[in-house]
């Protein structure tokens, strides 16, 4: 159907793709494996025309081609989802779904009547119940990306790219678009699917290419491979996955303390967010909160660390002394680091380089006289640049040239430099091969020995069990369990976590 | 003295620009001068801008002015607008710049730059001994006056092939733009004689830049106005001379004639020149800022 | 969901309907104070003074919301303006092939557009083609477009441009001013294009979030150019009024238009940072700004304090705005 | 690894050497046209002259530099000048009370310079409290202070300020011009400040990611506000600059300095979306401009052409500087 030989693709300096050669299957789930920046999109890029110049060539349907923009590929019946989200927030979702191929009636005006329709099918086959005028800006990510999946299924394409679809989704909608997938597959369609989650692959595909440092490693059926076998072929080594926490923690001396934390509705009067949220972290325990979609994780933890002040309520104990917190400020003076869920958004300045970023939060101990120090401040980012093993040609790169794993860790880094007592991490494996994964819980699990209070935020269960020692499960804002790890299974969380008004 | 009831009471004075010290003493004096025979008075400023000039005397007209002290912005540009008013039986008195229309305003009180220009051109060429180097600064090179003023300077000093412009450039009217084109002008030509400025603005930002490069007393400068501070200036023997206007005298005419059209009397000379002096250094002394002593 | 949409839908018309109201209550207050404001002949005044920044503003807002600005829009206008009333007076003569070309009213016109468009490409041009930040192609094209303006006239202004022209500006058109009416085409065809037709669409998509709209397909550079385009095209139109509602071409015409008409367009609630925005907010904008003006001068505020006040009631009326979108 | 960010640093170093080149390359146009260019008078006098609009223009690069701008540093330059100049000439008189309140020099300037730090609080307070945009905030605030100007000297210049003060801005120390020496130690102030203090880092921050600076504890309406303020303290300086050089505060002072100041800025390579850019990369950009009006005027360029021709070298200049960051 589609073959790919010998790609090659140079970004200044860079080689993201050397003589990559692949073949994808009609009526097959086609996985594309590999660590990030291993150049999974730079490939999907080329295949739907993003990319004009590479070296190589393409064959689709027996026939050569050469896409020299997203349009062509468009036309010739290649869709692709694109790992980053493509939407226009002002926008609605119809607006959205239809841009750059808008229906256009006999006048030569555009048809909203038609269009809204169509989207109201789509939105329903994929089970997403909001109005197809919604601003894109008013979705959830997690919606957004179910948007941005529509957005590919509009057309009736014969090859549909799928870059890490499900990085921002529950099971839930994973589960509807699975259902969608076999459709399709079921249709002849050839499907690629790029995941860093194991798990979906194997649910999923019938056929894998495992790419590594730009370089195409080895293809085959997906029956009969084992996780560890892709792992090992991914990494080129063996690995030790963390699968399970093993032991719970007898830690007591609680570190952070939040009582009756209550948040407002920002915009919708006498609703809130948040309902009376009280719980403990101890000194070196590591705290799982689980939730769906919107059910307030990650604004308890913004609102734990001062970002709400006006609208939200309750007490806060760090060491079991009460503190205000106001501002972010505040929170770090408490002793709070919050890694957000969003790092590109929120975590970091892109353009700034790495040393830049890891001072950030503690730049006056970098200073010498009131000024900044250079020797003192390349020290700090070399530490913990080691100390994480961040990949990175040197502390001078810019961020955004990372991968994300490696920005992940960058914003680690800037919060450890801090000495918290109590880490707070929202969806911190969010988009990160398997390997940096593993890094990281390693990491975390190291910093609760080192004695700190650590809060998780995720939306994968086999991450929280993996990590927590006890498991608090949010649902529309209302704490609905709290589970030590050893009682915890898949079912009773997700019981717990479905909300009680659907 | 202005009591027959029903009658409008109210004066505008639409003046083309604020930005600029001479039209604000132009605009206080008629404001005063109008105020002081009983009228309610409201200045208008256009900004140089024909365009807002219109929207003033659509105002004006709409809020029941009952005459229009006018220094226009435009001699073209600004004809229809004194049109419209005298349509609308609102009379116009231009003051100091002239609109190129002999029916439209009921009179105007007119600076005469152009011989003012030939006036200080005659007194240049003699202090100069009919020779040397010389520079001029042009005022803003999209108005009349500019225009004006320079070809009157130069229908006769341009009959003397001993002096020699080695520069014209624009200042905008502007006393720093007159420092700074100047001090540049100065790289190139460091040894000229005379600067002739299209304003007085420009002439002491020229003076400025004389001062600074220590030319001060080589280099004569002629302005254009009889601001206060050349007036100083010339008793200083600063500045060689300027020509003076008296906007005090054209702004007292207007409101006087306004006055007079308002209480019956119809017959105004359509264009009243006021002269422009030649100011030097024998007989400043007669002179206070724009205007004579008296 | 539904409940959710609908409420948002309505809290959303209430925002504009209050952007409304700031603008009633600025009514309100001068008319309290003035018995000539809340009349038909000074509102056909203020909507004929607010033509020419109308149909500015709404260039303005096209390329505003794709993430743009155009600096050169008062000395375009200014050109434009220059010209078509050159080229009806006096056409163009070629001494060296003896050659004259006479202009008729349409034709004036048409060149007039004409350059305005063309000078729209080029900022276009050098924006998209090299790059340039628009805020220093369409400075550059200010300069420019002011120095081309002073070549064309030598300085001096060019006027008694005939009753037809003239008529332009000053005509009525079924009680209403002409101006008035050029103006409200501009708006009826800016909304139609903006609401209804894909150009409009792609416009809102560029300044939403511009890579995404190239991997949609969308020419990104041709939509940019096509808006400085307009913009250029509707300064000309703007120029063209100007010229005629004065009978003469004033070489210094436009100075500072492009900062009246950026007020507009935020005053009128689009975005700077692109993406958002309406025309409609923009034509609102102008008004305020017009209304203010005019009101200004009804009530006697002595000059220098007009201008403290207008700042003033300016960044009043944002902050109310921004108060009443935080509350919603 | 080591040798790729070797070709890096060595590209790096060499655009903003490129970046020199396009001015090498206009001095050495201009200074085949004229042998009175290459002077170390007339390098002291373009120094001199561009003393005005560094200030402003590195106070334009911080506002900037947190994606923000200042369009009122025309009109508060203005203000403080005028400011300074009264209280030196004429002291503060309340009739009222029967009270007159004199002012040294020294006095004189710092009230000047702390309304200019006043203003710029207001702008700021206004951008982050109210959130107005900031191109409205300063725009309302060009137009007020403006017409404060207005109020304060009542449209007529403040004159005769005394030898002392004249010699701020004619004086020489150490064979170099006075307003060269402020400007250049406002030059030196401002590296220290981008490159060394934490101040500096925290303003590229916010404008390279607002919101990943505020979870990072950094408060950044505090820094805001500095910023603005002390762009209105060096528009201040420029002001006191200005009066005296010129012995007079003029009422229409700075009227579209920042204009120029914003081109310098951009020029300069400094991005108008914020986080990224350079102090000297804006020295370098108010010399190219310095460099061109005093070259037009050097080689009598008839006033008509020059604008044409300095917009178009602008339009030139960045686009070789582009071009040059694109061959990287
Ligand atoms: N626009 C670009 N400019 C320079 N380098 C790039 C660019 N895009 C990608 N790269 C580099 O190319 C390599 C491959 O990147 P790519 O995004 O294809 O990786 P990926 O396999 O999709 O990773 P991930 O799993 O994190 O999405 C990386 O080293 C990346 O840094
Ligand atoms: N910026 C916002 N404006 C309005 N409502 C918001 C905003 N952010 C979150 N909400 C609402 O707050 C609730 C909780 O959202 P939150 O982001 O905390 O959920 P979450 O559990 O972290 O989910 P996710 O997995 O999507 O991150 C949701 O009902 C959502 O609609
Ligand atoms: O006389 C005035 C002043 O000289 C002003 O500076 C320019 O315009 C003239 O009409
Ligand atoms: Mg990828
Ligand atoms: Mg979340």
């Amino acid at each position: 159907m589609l073959t790919v030989e010998n790609i090659t693709k140079k970004f200044s300096g860079v080689t993201a793709l050397e003589n990559v050669c692949m073949n994808l299957h009609p009526g097959n789930v086609n996985a594309i494996l590999g660590e990030n920046g291993a150049g999974k999109s730079t490939l999907m890029k080329i295949l739907s025309g993003v990319y004009a110049d590479y070296e190589g060539s393409i064959f689709y349907k027996g026939e050569r081609v050469a896409f020299s923009n997203p349009k062509e590929a468009q036309e010739r019946g290649i869709a692709i989802i694109h790992q980053e989200l493509n939407l226009i927030p002002h926008l609605t979702i119809a607006e959205n779904i239809f841009l750059g191929r808008e229906i256009i009636n006999r006048w030569g005006f555009l048809n909203k009547t038609e269009m809204r329709r169509q989207t109201e099918t789509l939105l329903n086959k994929l089970k997403l119940y909001v109005d197809a005028d919604t601003l894109v800006a008013d979705l959830k990510v997690g919606q957004q990306q179910v948007v941005e999946i529509a957005k590919a299924l509009l057309v009736k394409s014969e090859v549909i790219i799928m870059d890490e679809p499900t990085s921002a989704i529950s099971e839930k909608e994973v589960d509807v678009l699975f259902d969608i997938i076999r459709e399709l597959k079921a249709e002849g369609k050839t499907i690629v699917y790029i995941s860093h989650k194991l798990d979906e692959l194997f649910k999923i595909a019938d056929r894998f290419v495992v790419l590594r440092d730009g370089r195409s490693i080895e293809a085959g059926e997906m029956k009969g491979m084992s996780q560890d076998a892709l792992i090992r072929k991914m990494v080129g080594r063996e690995l030790k996955l963390i699968r399970q926490k093993e032991e719970q923690r007898k830690q007591t001396t609680p570190i952070l303390t939040a009582e009756n934390v209550s948040l407002k509705h920002a915009e919708r009067k006498g609703e809130n967010v948040l309902n009376n949220i009280s719980f403990t972290v101890a000194k070196g325990e590591i705290l799982g909160v689980f939730g769906l979609m919107g059910a307030g994780r990650t604004e308890l933890l913004e609102t734990l660390f001062g970002l709400h002040p006006k609208r939200s309520s309750g007490n806060v104990y760090i060491e079991g002394k009460g503190v205000q917190i106001a501002s972010p400020s505040d929170a770090i003076k408490a002793g709070l680091a919050l890694v957000p869920e969003d790092r590109k958004k929120d975590g970091l300045v892109l353009g700034m380089d790495v040393r830049k970023n890891i001072s950030l939060t503690t730049l006056q101990q970098v200073e010498n006289a009131g000024l900044l120090n250079q020797s003192k401040e390349a020290a700090l980012a070399e530490k913990y640049i080691r100390e994480l093993q961040i990949k990175t040609s040197s502390d001078k790169q810019a961020a955004k040239n990372l991968s994300g794993g490696n920005q992940q860790k960058i914003v680690l880094a800037k919060w450890l430099a801090t000495r918290p007592k109590v880490l707070l991490l929202d969806e911190p494996t969010r988009g990160i091969d398997i390997n940096a994964k593993n890094e990281i819980y390693k990491f975390i699990l190291s910093l609760a020995d080192a004695g700190l209070g650590i809060v998780v935020v995720s939306s994968e269960l086999p991450e929280i069990l993996a990590v927590s020692d006890r498991i608090l499960v949010l649902a529309e804002g209302v704490l609905t369990a709290e589970i030590p790890v050893r009682q915890a299974t898949e079912d009773s969380i997700l019981k717990a976590a479905i909300p009680k008004t659907i | 003295n202005n009591s027959s009831a029903g009658k409008p009471k109210k004066m505008a004075v639409i003046v083309s620009t604020l930005n600029n010290p001479w039209f604000v003493f132009l605009a206080e004096k008629a404001s005063a001068k109008a105020k002081e025979l009983g009228y309610e008075t409201k200045i208008f400023d256009s900004q140089n801008n024909t365009a807002l000039e219109t929207d003033h005397f659509e105002n004006a007209i709409a809020s029941g002015y009952g005459a229009i002290l006018f220094n226009p912005t435009d001699a073209e540009g600004s004809v229809v607008n004194v049109q419209k008013a005298k349509a609308a039986g609102v009379p116009v008195f231009c003051m100091d710049r002239e609109v190129n229309s002999t029916e439209a305003a009921t009179s105007q009180i007119l600076s005469d730059s152009y011989s003012g220009c030939v006036a200080l051109g005659k007194y240049f060429v003699e202090t100069m001994n009919k020779k040397g180097k010389y520079v001029e600064l042009l005022g803003l090179v999209g108005d009349n006056n500019t225009w004006n003023r320079s070809k009157g300077f130069h229908s006769v000093v341009d009959n003397y092939p001993g002096l020699v412009m080695v520069a014209q450039q624009s200042a905008d009217f502007d006393r720093n733009k007159g420092m700074e084109v100047l001090e540049s002008i100065l790289q190139a030509h460091p040894d000229i004689d005379a600067v002739f400025c299209g304003n007085d603005a420009m002439a002491m930002g020229a003076y400025q830049a004389l001062l600074a490069a220590g030319k001060a007393d080589k280099v004569k400068v002629f302005g254009f106005d009889g601001a206060p501070e050349v007036v100083e200036s010339i008793k200083a023997g600063k500045i060689v001379a300027t020509a003076m206007q008296f906007p005090e005298v054209m702004a007292n005419t207007a409101a006087i004639d306004a006055d007079e059209y308002l209480k019956g009397s119809r017959d105004f000379p359509k264009k009243m020149p006021v002269a422009v002096e030649l100011v030097n250094k024998e007989d400043v002394n007669d002179y206070v800022a724009y205007g004579k002593k008296n | 969901m539904e409940k959710q949409s609908a409420v948002k839908k309505y809290s959303r018309s209430l925002i504009k309907f209050q952007s409304l109201i700031a603008l009633f209550l600025l009514c309100l207050a001068i008319s309290l104070l003035s018995d000539k404001f809340l009349t038909a002949t000074n509102a056909w005044n203020v909507m004929r003074q607010i033509s020419v920044n109308v149909c500015i503003s709404v260039g303005m807002t096209l390329v505003v919301l794709t993430a743009g600005i155009d600096l050169s829009v008062g000395s375009v206008l200014a050109l434009c303006g220059a010209v078509t009333a050159g080229l009806l007076k006096n056409g163009i003569e070629l001494p060296a092939n003896n050659l004259f070309i006479g202009f008729t009213l349409l034709g004036a016109i048409v060149a007039g557009l004409l350059i305005g468009a063309l000078l729209g490409v080029f900022n276009g041009w050098t924006i998209t083609k090299f790059k340039v930040p628009p805020f220093v192609a369409t400075l550059a094209m200010l300069t420019i477009a002011r120095g081309l303006t002073m070549l064309w006239t030598g300085g001096y202004p060019i006027s008694s441009l005939g009753e037809n022209f003239a008529s332009i500006g000053t005509g009525w058109l079924l009680g209403i001013p002409v101006p008035v009416w050029l103006s409200g085409i501009v708006v009826v065809i800016a909304v139609v294009l903006t609401k209804k037709t894909r150009l409009g669409r792609y416009i809102y998509a560029i300044g939403g979030n511009e890579s995404a709209a190239k991997l949609s397909g969308i020419n990104v550079n041709k939509i940019k150019i096509a808006v400085y385009t307009i913009a250029g095209t509707l300064a000309a139109v703007g120029g063209i009024i100007v010229t005629s509602r004065l009978d003469s071409a004033q070489p210094n015409a436009g100075v500072t238009y492009e900062l009246d008409a950026i007020a507009a367009v935020v005053i009128g609630g689009t975005s700077l940072s692109g993406g958002r925005g309406s025309i409609l907010g923009t034509v609102l904008g102008a008004v305020i700004i017009g209304v203010l003006n005019n009101g200004l001068v009804l009530l006697n505020v002595s000059p220098f304090w007009q201008q403290v006040v207008k700042g003033a009631v300016i960044l009043l009326a944002v902050i109310i705005d921004k108060a009443n979108a935080k509350s919603e």
